[in-house]
């Protein structure tokens, strides 16, 4: 009886989390489906929890009192910015919870066949994300080094270490029964998880995290498979996919294949490739002269990067968009699909600092507007508006989707230095005749043109 | 009249498919969100461990594992929803507001 | 440790989401053709047929009505996909075309 | 052993039947989608056929043949525009075929619980779609009258019947033994099934085709539930929702609900409701002024409806479209969502005709382009030009979206007289004084014109 009623709870919670993902379409009902998730996975605790075989709740009622206590605060403490790190962070989480059930669930009953493929399935890729997952924390948080690290047949060890993995998971599944064997293929898989990571730079880091959470989400289906149970398949099969799918946005986006992101040390190549420093000449100009520009200008598009969400200006943005439309300048915002470090790192920034988003405008939609824009206002991107992506072939960008602001009549770009973004490659844009470089901090050169043109402002 | 990995092999096969379709038509706009919420959805491993935790004749060495397991991915869960709502907020339709900028 | 009912249940939900998702976002161009074609499909009703029509100690009551679905669905599956395939075979690109209209 | 080998057939085959519809999805995919959809199917009767209960193969291969050889001059045979009654001949076929097997499967087994209650419900759809396909194929062969028939209280006794039907079948849940009940229950399904049709038009059949493809498809998933089997519910559920899918859009296009394409007995009230006909002038015009005009004009929109498949027009339309463009004329082909009478009814018509379908424009595309043009052909075409659509709140067709022809410079329009089309009123639009009435049958009306250009082109 109860177990049938659990049946239902959990066909219940699984198609629950089928509209959670379903309502993530569209912003107007996307916390809608939020809310569908957290209840289906309510309903999925309380279901199990129900369970005649679960007896013992004392140790289970202390986890969930810490995992609320845990949970809480880092939901609500990380600022946005921190966005990625987090993920990665609960991504180890989960994929930790997942290989120390196949853990656990081998030493209890030591299985054969097919359920015993799965756990192994289960306890190598959950283990393996464990330890890629911390390291991709590591980078993103940047306690550990952003460039890639490399060395000398890098590759043929890394895929060694899978293959032992690998071979003394297959071994296990024709004899369970050797125990010695068990604590060795975790090790290898977790060895392996730190060995993945260390080649690729942090800035792939977002590609790398979708691509976990679709191990993290097989892992989980594989335990379904060990376990029995069909809802653990059903959600974690929804999580690969979508981590999968997600991951090859990225890599699409970026013009790049996923073979190049994960063993392509992307970031040191290019940094030391960077090419001879011809000696060539910038138009710089300070925040009152930029200031006057935009004040004469009709139309503005701005055109925020990673460097917005590093100086955390989203805010003072904010003040910047009123200002110029008080004063009847029209403004919209550009939104490269890889601006940034993650998809639509630049929506959330912008929505956080409560800049309306119809507003916001996707690339293929704005593209044809620089031609009628009196100026392009560049603050913290750069290889999202790079023309060597449109023209040069030989760039290590050629083909990725660019945001034409060179097409504007005058472009101002604020940045701190002439050092370059992410692909590490210099920026023809720069040099334009039309270009104005506003040198310094985001937020605190955004600070300056806010007062200037409230100056401007007070004295009309 | 079908053992559990077959079943659980149709259940996978359409799963996955309806994953894959329904990602698909997400908007840009919300992928930072999605990889948020299927982060918490991932936390579902949390069924298996409090069945691991939770049994009856369970040594120690497993109420350890299963321990260690529910707090993870109780902690996903938790903090894996709360941030997506909170993420999520942000991106509520406003009136074209002219309230002056929120400064943090 | 399931009964059928409640597999059945799982998969039907899946295969309803599914078919949802994929069938929306079919092009109104072919939406034709997709009807015949899921006229076709439903011609599955040939595997109850056949296992009504072929068991061992079947009354001639069951074989009469099990003869004739097998009848029906076979000709509705044979039929279907022959004329969908008729169908698509019009929408093959061509290239700008100006050889004169084949008159019937 | 051969049991397991059964269950992998029958996910292959499952998988090919998802491929097969996600391949639906673009022209250049199609045919392999159907491709697949036979494999689906192929390997769904193997598996069949493999499986141990399987013992006596005379009958199968029997029905097997007379199923082949029914079938292939029912796909080769049939005339294109005669697609419409041979999907619901099929639906008939498919549906009995499930109704059947419910019924076999009754009498053998007198299941219970959930079981039963699944056997019910394939049974009562099995029959209804049954009949009520035959009534859509009488209708759209026009065997049965067009019209809706209508009579006092239709509705009331309509759903006496269903709630009879369904009574009979909860009873026979609770008490499966009371054999007596069955043939009753059987009865009642059938004469529901052709109630439910004869309320509705002959035009509305389509929407209700595929509504019946949508209940066919869930009395296969049902018919799975009561023999366990899997594979039937992921057919019959894809087709189920296939099936609503298609009624949905078509009601959407018609800017109608359900309720009223089921109980709204459509074509008849308005064609009651015509309205006086007031003595306006038309001007009207022969094929030799028509063809002059064709001929100095640089652009040319032609607008297929409905008539053009009942004139069996389309090869002709191709040459039209051959000696236009020898002429240097631009001719584009504006599809409207709902023009014919089926979704997509005009694509295949023009393919068939080997018309490059880089010249059919969907509404959206071309609606602007209208303004532009000289010439709006309208060949069989009357309710998806009825600007009384966008203006008219009064009209029965209003929303339903249109095409704009009366926005052309001239406007030419083929039909054999002043009648009404599918909706049953009046067309503004043939008032107009840029308008031209070519009156004739569409076929010799295109035959003519395609003579005198031919003449005019030989004159040159
Ligand atoms: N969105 C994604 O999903 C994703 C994922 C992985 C990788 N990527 C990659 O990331 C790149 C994104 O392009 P992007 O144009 O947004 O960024 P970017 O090319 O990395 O450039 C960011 C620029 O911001 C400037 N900057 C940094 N801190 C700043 C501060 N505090 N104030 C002002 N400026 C500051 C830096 O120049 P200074 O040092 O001179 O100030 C830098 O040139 C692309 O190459 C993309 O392929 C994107
Ligand atoms: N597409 C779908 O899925 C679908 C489904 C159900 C209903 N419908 C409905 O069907 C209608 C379709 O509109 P439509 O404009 O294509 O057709 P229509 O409004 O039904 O008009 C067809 C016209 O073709 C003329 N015609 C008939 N036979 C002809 C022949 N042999 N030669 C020349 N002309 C001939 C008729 O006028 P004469 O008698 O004067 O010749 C008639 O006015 C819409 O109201 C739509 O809502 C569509």
């Amino acid at each position: 009886m109860i177990e049938t009623a659990v049946q239902y709870i959990y066909i219940l919670s699984a198609a629950l989390f089928v509209f959670s993902l379903k309502w993530m379409r569209s912003p107007t009902t996307a916390r809608r489906g939020c809310f569908a998730g957290a209840a289906g996975m309510l309903l999925a605790i309380v279901g199990t929890l129900m369970r005649p075989e679960v007896v013992d709740y004392k140790l289970i009622a202390g986890a969930f009192v810490i995992g609320i206590i845990a949970g809480v605060p880092l939901a609500y403490l990380m600022p946005m910015t921190a966005v990625p790190q987090r993920t990665a962070l609960s991504h180890a989480f989960g994929a930790l919870a997942a290989a120390l059930v196949g853990t656990a669930e081998y030493y209890r009953a030591t299985p054969h066949g097919a359920v015993m493929v799965a756990l192994v399935f289960e306890t190598l890729l959950g283990f393996l994300t464990f330890t890629g997952s911390m390291m991709a924390f590591g980078k993103l948080q940047e306690i550990l080094p952003q460039r890639p690290i490399t060395y000398r047949n890098q590759n043929v060890i890394n895929l060694s270490i899978l293959g032992l993995a690998v071979a003394a998971g297959v071994w296990l599944t024709i004899q369970p029964e050797h125990a010695w064997l068990f604590p060795i293929f975790i090790g290898l898989s977790l060895i392996f998880g730190v060995l993945l990571i260390v080649p690729i730079g942090g800035a792939d880091m977002p590609t790398v995290i979708a691509l976990l959470n679709s191990y993290a989400g097989l892992s989980a289906a594989a335990m379904g498979f060990a376990l029995g149970n069909r809802l653990l398949i059903i959600a974690g099969s929804l999580d690969g996919s979508s981590g999968l799918i997600l991951s090859i946005v990225m890599c699409r986006a970026m013009n790049r294949s996923f073979t190049n992101v994960l063993f392509g040390a992307f970031g040191q190549v290019q940094a030391t490739a960077g090419g001879p420093h011809e000696q060539r000449t910038v138009h710089s100009a300070s925040a009152e002269d930029a200031a006057q520009i935009l004040d004469s200008a009709r139309s503005v598009i701005i055109v925020p990067g990673y460097g917005l969400a590093v100086a955390q200006a989203q805010h003072k943005l904010r003040e910047l968009y009123d200002v110029l439309t008080r004063r009847g300048v029209d403004v919209k915002f550009a939104i490269d699909p890889v601006a940034g470090r993650m998809p639509g790192h630049m929506n959330v920034l912008l929505a956080e600092a409560d800049i309306p988003y119809d507003r916001l405008f996707e690339m293929d939609d704005i593209n044809s507007d620089f031609a009628q824009a009196d100026v392009a206002l560049v603050i913290g991107a750069n290889d999202v508006t790079n023309p060597a992506a449109r023209t040069d072939k030989s760039s290590p960008i050629y083909g990725m989707p660019i945001l034409d602001v060179d097409k504007a009549r005058t472009v101002m770009v604020i940045k701190r230095s002439m050092s370059p973004g992410f692909a590490g490659i210099d920026n023809p844009l720069y040099y334009l005749d039309k270009t104005l470089m506003l040198f310094g901090d985001a937020k605190s050169f955004v600070t300056d043109l806010v007062k200037e043109l409230s100056e401007v402002a007070k004295a009309a | 009249m079908l053992t559990d990995l077959e079943v659980g092999l149709y259940i996978f096969m359409l799963a996955t498919f309806l994953g894959l379709e329904i990602i698909r038509r997400v908007s840009p706009l919300l992928h930072t969100p999605l990889m948020s919420l299927t982060n918490a959805i991932s936390a579902i491993a949390v069924v298996g461990s409090i069945l691991i935790t939770g049994a009856a004749h369970a040594s120690t060495l497993t109420r350890t594992l299963g321990f260690i397991a529910v707090t993870a991915s109780m902690t996903n869960a938790v903090s894996g929803y709360l941030i997506t709502d909170r993420m999520l907020k942000m991106f509520k339709t406003r009136k074209p507001a002219n309230r002056p900028g929120a400064a943090q």
